[in-house]
């Protein structure tokens, strides 16, 4: 598997899309991202654009990002993509897969990579996809809120009950149980609402008010909700995808990272090199996709926090870091509730049975 | 778990909080509706006024550093749209629906593109130097037991919406101008002949209906979050229209509507992480309320037509053989 | 120094396409109780809605007591002192008798109203002009002469001294109708100027001081009423001299074609319009109804013609019961109708000759195979209508939203005779006609009964009555009030029954 | 042709040429903001949505496939619309219409065409049911049609997603979704690579199907009639209600087509947020295509082209955010229904024509 190297991603949203490289080596390479929702979820999408922005700047190519209002207008788009002779043409999430497939066997001479999330059993020679893990990290995130907790009860906004996002969150309860036996998991799914921060926020207050004093969000933008409810009752969340402890300093614990950016820019940089190689890549904890906000340095809770709650983070960080040398090693398995799906996990008896 | 244990966790303070506030932009929106339509001006650009206000609180509460000034501009702005609204249906005879659908087009679209070109965002913009509307704890209120920590404590929308609805009651239907309004809406040319200027009063309703909805729509992205993002407003407006038709575009009415559809909206949150009953089908209650009311309305309306129908025939043919009788004697 | 001066006053309506009023002149003295008449469409209540601010003149100019004055918007109408009570009244239902006529000038205090102040006020009001109201009843539950008490009050308390009063009997009661005339004396007497439009000459004879007679949107003339007589003012209103006479065969009745029984029909708002009706029309025969119009005219052709639900009694067609048929079916059994209301009934104005032509018969199998329509015989039938008919400037396949009232019309009779139908039913087919199309009508339905048709004639002109039918019913308040053979009715004796069954006592 | 018929058709013609000039040239303030002239812009655009280079790398083709869901739709509030319902249930009953044909589609197994077939005409069924409830309430309770399909609309659009997410899930996903559906269902496409195919053409077949019922068949008559002169037509033994529930029925069959054939060309399944405002852009198309099937048809090509053009034209190659699309079909839509506006320019043109009939007022005085 392809190593991702862990890099800082730019706190602030950079100027525009679209800009060409100056002239360079590179200059006559191109490549489209092509989204499947528009950008502004300051999720998986902006870290997917982020990616492209630095492929752009760093490596001197010609990027366009193209962003479908739906996720039934991304195939047209990816479409028009391959009328237009890119070097590569990422698709993120596609949607259809199946769809996205059939299209990349018609199109054989069409190099296609995918940053994140694609769901088929097999992919032809043309399509590079990376399957981001994040059963493993939301574990971990799952961890520290167990051990932070002073309540004993801890909450999750997810955005709608599928396995892609329970992926996060059977990992994340399983996380908190195993610090914590005696303390509570609370759930709300929002119903696949990703873009009402209003009910993100109305469901955080709610679990708030039910005891729990730290919650993590896997909701796109209606996760930032949650964040403001955490803001306003003076309590915690932890944050998905990106890097999001700026976004509430101080209330953020720490962030689940997915480094959809990573993959992006490595794809772009494997198609430049002529190092495109098809298929799968199961990419998580041990390649960097995956982790915490924590091991690319983050230090905003430690130094915003208050002063009870980072008492204990050397503690919290040290069962952290036990932990992942567990799952790497392989003497410690996280419940993956995409591979439960398809085959079921004894790791996720025991979450599974709780949520149903 | 049983039952008496569900609804205790159900129905708590903070739920019933949780549904004050998501009735918020509703109860606004709503009484924007009413008031068109007491006025005979079916306003379907609810939606699009509500995003509107969200947009232009958050705007300017950042451009100008005041997040009270960026409500008041919100309402501001909103009245303009109300204005526009107005000019373009009375002058150019543009049909309302019509207007109502490129207007919710337009604002849904050209906000997002105006966060991209102006701030260089995309769909989802704010900023820290902004501040949350400040929860406002009213004095004696906050004393009494139970009601004090449900009613006190809110922002100042919260209480604008409730204070809006017994206004607007007062100004239906206490007042020479709320008399005008419904004057106009149920016979306009009435209206006309007594030298009221009906054109003046329909400005006004869609100048004040822009207003209520761009509060709402200011609650949602400086009132409850600070933040703007595509879409915010998840069809509110909608919901807001049809609360007042269950309201009966009544003030009080559409008051104790729009809280009935906040708190299905906070039941439907706090339900699932209580019981086992998926949230889609918890929301489907308020559209279903909806719905029973429109039908009930409806038939109510039926049953009079046909009660009063059958008390003529029965009058009628007791006339008829009244008179029938008559001569034989 | 007369107290209304109107010049030159030009209207012309280009969305009907009427010119309603043509260099019109009028003058009316202080203190006088004046006249206005006209047939109908002859551009009364236009003039007068000119007068009241609501219409603005093309051309003309309006002076009140010598002054020139600009009457943009009925607000300047009120603030010059004129009160207007119009043909259809201006009352909101839902609200109560003080509210709407306090509507405008409510008394308030910090801007509150103050609902007993209201009713006082109202009730002072009625005292004053002895006109009893309750200030507290709800508007839309009062019966229509009370109704109509309420907007002259409304005009009287905004303190009118001129009152337009638009056909303000057309809708009273003979009894209710002799009161407004009292009310109408008292007024004048207390120096009120009041204008009263009329299709009714008894009424101007009745009550008024000077009268004007307008027709096809002139001004005809204008005399004080006790220097005329109402054969003058008759000849004046139609036009000619001689009163309209149709040559027709004696009649020769056949089989009954229409029979109608106990029929009992609920008016809007759930007043009985038709009471216990019954009759019959035979085949061969006009039967005229004649009556004021709002005694159950259109409650009962929509009960007949199948528009209207029928709350009692039955309605036969050639023996066939029809009384909760559709339309359709009768029309399919021979029914034709010729609407009071040619524009919204009558015809689709938004679409062309052809489809119009088609409407009541598009279902027969002459003009559709399969469901698809025979668009060449739907032509060749337009094409007939409108040769058989001289509809001016029709043709097949046009819009005929810019034809005159009179083709319009005619479109209307062309389509309903085509099918050689046994039944026409015929409302008001003469409103709004030139002389020359008055004509044509009549001539056609008299050549329908010559064919053998049965015609069931409603007018609430009497000479329209007088001259077509072979039989006469006076429809009152829902009854039939008398019936007479053609020969034997005289205007006079129809326009006693018509006002009021007084007359049994007289005929007896 | 009469000049009458003439000169409909040039006001017909005319008004949304030049409301859609009139839209883009006050969208130009916008595109002023960015640093792309408008006419730069706007070539961009048009380039993006109607141009074709090849065949093989022709976005036409691609406008032509977006633009078939939304030529149903639009039908379907055409025939709403002429049957005097200002439905506005299409998102509905399209939304229901797709989540028949994605079930349908992988549960059952049948022949080839037949399946596809089959699954057309459930759809269609479908949709009409569910245009039944407010056509059924408009006539019998007299409630409101706007506002109970746009309740209606968020019913189906809740069930449609619980029935993702829950009872037909397919196993591994992310977003939910529904299982593809079998090859057996599928409407084959034009060329390879393209979805533009046997729908496009089922759209257009609609197209001249509700052209023809309209304005061909006696129910298709009675249709407008009741719609356009409610009165007349009752007096004329028109059964309105019947041809009232008649149209919304054809109306919603229309949309669940459409739904259907967005599932069986082009999605081949169900994800959540399927919902993407198909339904409800058909009553823009409709109201801009004045209501007309060609107009329809015309403006369908126009809308899907011009929110191609903003999504890949203005976006890629311009930098210009797309919503800018959706802010002109916005003003376009305003343009075209305050024809008013137009009233000048188009008595000039109609008069330098010279097939001015107008009555001047003076004439007649
Ligand atoms: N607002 C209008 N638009 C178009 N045409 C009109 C309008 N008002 C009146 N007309 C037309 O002007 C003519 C005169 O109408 P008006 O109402 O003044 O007649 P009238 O003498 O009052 O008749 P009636 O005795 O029936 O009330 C009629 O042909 C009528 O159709
Ligand atoms: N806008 C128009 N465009 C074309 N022709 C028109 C228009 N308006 C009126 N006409 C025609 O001009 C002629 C005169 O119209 P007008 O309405 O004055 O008729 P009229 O003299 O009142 O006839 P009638 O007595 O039958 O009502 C009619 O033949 C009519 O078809
Ligand atoms: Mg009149
Ligand atoms: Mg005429």
């Amino acid at each position: 598997a392809p190593t991702v190297a862990p890099t800082a991603a730019p706190p602030t949203t950079a100027p525009s899309a679209a800009t060409s490289a100056p002239s360079g080596g590179a200059a006559d390479f191109s490549f489209a991202l092509v989204t499947p929702n528009p950008r502004g979820d300051r999720s998986f999408i902006d870290a997917a654009a982020r990616g492209a922005e630095r492929a752009i700047s760093e490596l001197k190519v010609k990027g366009n990002i193209i962003e479908a209002r739906v996720e039934t207008e991304q195939e047209a788009a990816v479409r028009q993509a391959i009328n237009q002779k890119y070097n590569i043409i990422l698709v993120l999430a596609p949607t259809p897969p199946e769809g996205f497939v059939k299209l990349a066997t018609e199109t054989p001479n069409q190099k296609f990579g995918v940053p994140s999330d694609i769901f088929v059993d097999a992919l032809p020679d043309n399509v590079a996809a990376f399957q981001i893990n994040v059963h493993d990290s939301s574990f971990l995130g799952g961890v520290v809120a167990g051990l932070m907790t002073k309540t004993k009860t801890v909450g999750a906004v997810v955005g709608g009950d599928s396995p892609g996002l329970n992926q996060f969150y059977w990992a994340y309860k399983q996380g908190v149980k195993e610090v914590c036996p005696d303390c509570e998991v609370l759930v709300s799914y929002l119903n696949f609402k990703f873009s009402d921060p209003t009910l993100g926020k109305e469901a955080a207050l709610g679990q708030f008010d039910q005891g729990a004093d730290i919650i993590f969000q896997v909701a796109g933008r209606s996760g930032e909700g949650v964040i403001s409810a955490a803001k306003e009752k003076g309590l915690f969340a932890l944050g998905v995808d990106s890097n999001q402890d700026d976004v509430a300093p101080g209330n953020i614990i720490v962030s689940v990272m997915k480094r959809v950016d990573a993959a992006t820019f490595l794809l772009v940089k494997n198609a430049l090199e002529n190092n495109f190689k098809g298929g799968f890549s199961q990419i998580g904890i041990k390649d960097g996709a995956t982790g915490l906000s924590w091991d690319e340095g983050s230090t905003t809770f430690a130094t915003k926090g208050p002063a009870d709650m980072t008492a204990k983070l050397p503690e919290v960080q040290a069962k952290v870091e036990e932990y992942r040398a567990k799952i790497l090693d392989g003497s410690f398995v996280v419940c993956d509730a995409l591979a439960d799906s398809v085959a079921p996990m004894a790791a996720c008896d025991s979450v599974r049975a709780a949520a149903q | 778990m049983n039952e008496i244990q569900i609804s205790q966790d159900i129905i708590t303070l903070a739920v019933i909080r949780s549904g004050i506030r998501l009735a918020t932009p509703i109860i606004l929106g709503a009484l924007g509706f009413a008031i068109c339509s007491r006025a005979g001006v079916l306003n379907f650009a609810i939606e699009g006024m509500m995003l509107f206000g969200a947009f232009a609180a958050i705007v300017a509460a950042f451009l100008l550093g005041n997040t009270y000034l960026g409500v008041v501009v919100a309402i501001l702005a909103g009245g303009l749209i109300g204005a526009f609204f107005a000019a373009v249906y009375l002058k150019y005879r543009v049909d309302l629906v019509i207007l109502a659908l490129a207007l919710n087009l337009f604002i849904a679209e050209m906000t997002v593109f105006f966060l991209r070109v102006v701030f260089g965002a995309f769909g989802s913009w704010s900023d820290p130097s902004i501040q949350q509307l400040p929860e406002i704890n009213i004095p004696l209120l906050d004393q009494i037991p139970i009601l004090g920590p449900l009613l006190s404590g809110h922002n100042i929308i919260v209480y604008t919406s409730w204070f809006a609805s017994f206004a607007l009651y007062v100004v239906l239907f206490h007042t020479r101008f709320g008399r005008h309004i419904r004057a106009v809406g149920e016979n306009q040319s009435a209206a006309e002949t007594v030298g009221i200027d009906v054109a003046r009063v329909k400005i006004f309703v869609l100048i004040l209906s822009g207003c209520l909805a761009a509060l709402g729509g200011a609650f949602l992205s400086v009132g409850h979050l600070t933040l703007f993002t595509r879409d915010m407003t998840g069809g509110r407006g909608w919901l807001a229209v049809t609360a007042s038709l269950f309201g009966l575009n009544h003030p009080i009415g559409v008051l104790f509507t729009g809280l009935f559809f906040g708190f299905a909206d906070a039941f439907a949150v706090r339900l699932q992480t209580v019981t086992d009953i998926p949230p889609s089908l918890v929301q489907f209650l308020p559209n279903v309320a909806a719905l029973v009311a429109l039908v009930l309305v409806g038939a109510r309306g039926k049953l009079r037509e046909e009660l009063a129908r059958r008390r003529f025939r029965q009058r009628a043919q007791q006339e008829v053989a009244a008179t029938v009788v008559t001569p034989a004697e | 120094m007369p107290a209304v001066e109107m010049q030159g006053i030009t209207k012309y309506f280009a969305s009907s396409q009427v010119l309603a009023n043509d260099a019109v002149d009028l003058s009316v003295g202080q203190g006088e109780v004046h006249a206005l008449v006209g047939e109908n469409g002859a551009g009364k209540t236009t003039l007068m809605n000119i007068l009241f601010g609501l219409t603005r003149p093309d051309r003309g100019t309006i002076r009140l007591n010598g002054t020139p004055v600009q009457i943009p918007h009925p607000n300047e109408a009120i603030r010059l002192g004129i009160g207007m009570v119009h043909q259809h009244f201006k009352l909101v239902p839902s609200f109560t008798v003080a509210q709407n006529i306090l509507l405008g000038i409510e008394p308030s205090r910090y801007g509150l109203l103050d609902q007993r102040d209201e009713n006082a006020a109202v009730k002072k009001l009625a005292d004053e002009f002895g006109l009893p109201v309750d200030p507290a009843a709800v508007v839309g539950e009062l019966s229509v002469g009370l109704q109509q008490r309420v907007e002259i009050l409304k005009a009287l308390q905004r303190e009118a001294r001129i009152l337009i009063l638009d056909e303000p009997t057309a809708v009273l009661t003979p009894q209710e109708a002799r009161e407004l005339f009292t009310v109408i004396r008292d007024l004048a007497k207390r120096g009120q100027t009041v204008i009263f439009i009329t299709h009714k000459l008894l009424e101007v004879i009745e009550v008024a001081d000077q009268v004007s007679v307008m027709r096809a949107g002139r001004m005809i003339g204008s005399k004080p009423v006790r220097e005329t007589n109402l054969k003058e003012m008759a000849r004046m209103m139609v036009g000619r001299e001689v009163l309209l006479t149709v040559d027709k065969k004696p009649v020769e009745p056949g089989e009954i074609v229409l029979e109608v029984e106990h029929l009992l029909v609920a008016g809007v708002g759930g007043h009985t319009a038709i009471s216990d009706l019954s009759f019959n029309v035979r085949a061969g025969e006009i039967v005229g109804i004649a009556g004021v119009s709002g005694n159950g005219q259109t409650e009962l052709v929509d009960a007949i013609t199948g528009l209207q639900p029928v709350d009692g009694g039955t309605i036969r067609l050639l023996r066939n019961e029809i009384t909760n048929q559709p339309v359709g079916d009768r029309r399919e059994q021979g029914m034709a109708h010729i609407p009071e209301d040619r524009l919204r009934t009558g015809l689709n104005l938004e679409t062309n000759l052809d489809e119009n032509v088609i409407v009541s018969r598009y279902r027969e199998p002459e003009f559709q195979h399969y469901g698809l329509q025979d668009r060449a015989h739907i032509q060749k039938l337009a094409e007939w209508v409108v040769t058989q008919f001289s509809v001016a400037s029709a043709r097949p396949g046009e819009d005929i939203a810019t034809l005159s009232g009179g083709n319009l019309q005619k479109v209307v009779l062309g389509r309903e005779l085509s099918g050689s139908p046994k039944l026409i039913i015929a409302n008001q087919p003469t409103r709004g006609l030139d002389v020359g199309s008055i004509e044509f009508v009549h001539r056609t339905l008299v050549d329908a009964r010559d064919r053998g048709a049965a015609v069931l004639l409603i007018s609430v002109e009497l000479d329209e009555i007088l001259a077509l039918s072979d039989r006469i019913l006076v429809l009152f308040r829902g009854r039939i009030a008398g019936e007479f053979q053609d020969e034997q009715a005289t205007k006079e004796q129809l326009g006693i029954l018509m006002a009021g069954g007084v007359i049994e006592e007289e005929a007896s | 042709m009469t000049s009458r018929q003439r000169r409909q058709i040039f006001d017909a013609v005319l008004i949304p040429i030049l409301a859609i000039i009139t839209g883009l040239a006050f969208s130009s303030v916008f595109v002023l903001m960015t640093s792309t002239p408008p006419l730069v812009a706007y070539q961009e655009m048009f380039k993006a949505g109607f141009g074709c280079e090849r065949l093989d790398n022709c976005s036409f083709f691609l406008t032509l496939e977006r633009a078939t869901p939304l030529i149903l739709t639009g039908l379907s509030a055409v025939v709403a619309f002429r049957s005097g319902l200002f439905s506005i249930g299409q998102e509905g009953q399209f939304l229901l219409g797709a989540l028949m044909a994605a079930w349908i589609g992988y549960a059952i197994q049948l022949p080839p065409v037949i399946h596809s077939l089959v699954i057309l005409a459930i759809a269609m069924a479908i949709g009409a049911a569910y245009a039944f409830i407010p056509a059924i309430l408009k006539l019998r309770l007299n409630v409101n049609e706007i506002i109970s399909t746009i309740i209606l609309n968020s019913i189906a659009a809740l069930f449609v997603t619980y029935m993702v997410n829950f009872p037909l899930r397919a196993n591994r996903s992310s977003t939910a979704s529904t299982p593809i559906i079998h090859a057996s269902a599928e409407l084959p496409s034009f060329f390879p690579g393209s979805h533009w195919g046997v729908g496009f053409l089922i759209a257009v077949a609609a197209t001249i199907f509700v052209w023809f019922f309209l304005w061909r068949t006696v129910p298709g008559y009675e249709q407008r009639m009741s719609g356009q002169a409610p009165f007349f037509a009752r007096f004329g033994g028109i059964r309105s209600e019947r041809a009232a529930i008649r149209g919304m029925l054809i109306s919603g069959a229309l949309a669940g087509l459409a739904g259907a054939i967005e599932v069986l060309g082009v999605n081949r399944q169900i994800v959540a947020g399927f919902s993407s405002g198909l339904g409800f852009d058909g009553v823009l198309v409709a109201i801009l295509g004045q209501a007309h099937p060609l107009g329809v048809f015309l403006v369908a090509i126009l809308f899907a082209g011009i929110r191609l053009g903003s999504q890949i034209g203005l976006q890629i190659t311009t930098n210009i955010p797309r919503e800018l699309g959706g802010g002109i079909l916005a003003l376009i839509i305003l343009f075209v229904s305050a024809r008013s506006l137009f009233g000048d320019v188009i008595n000039l043109f109609r008069n330098s024509f010279g097939t001015g009939r107008g009555i001047p007022k003076e004439d007649k005085a």
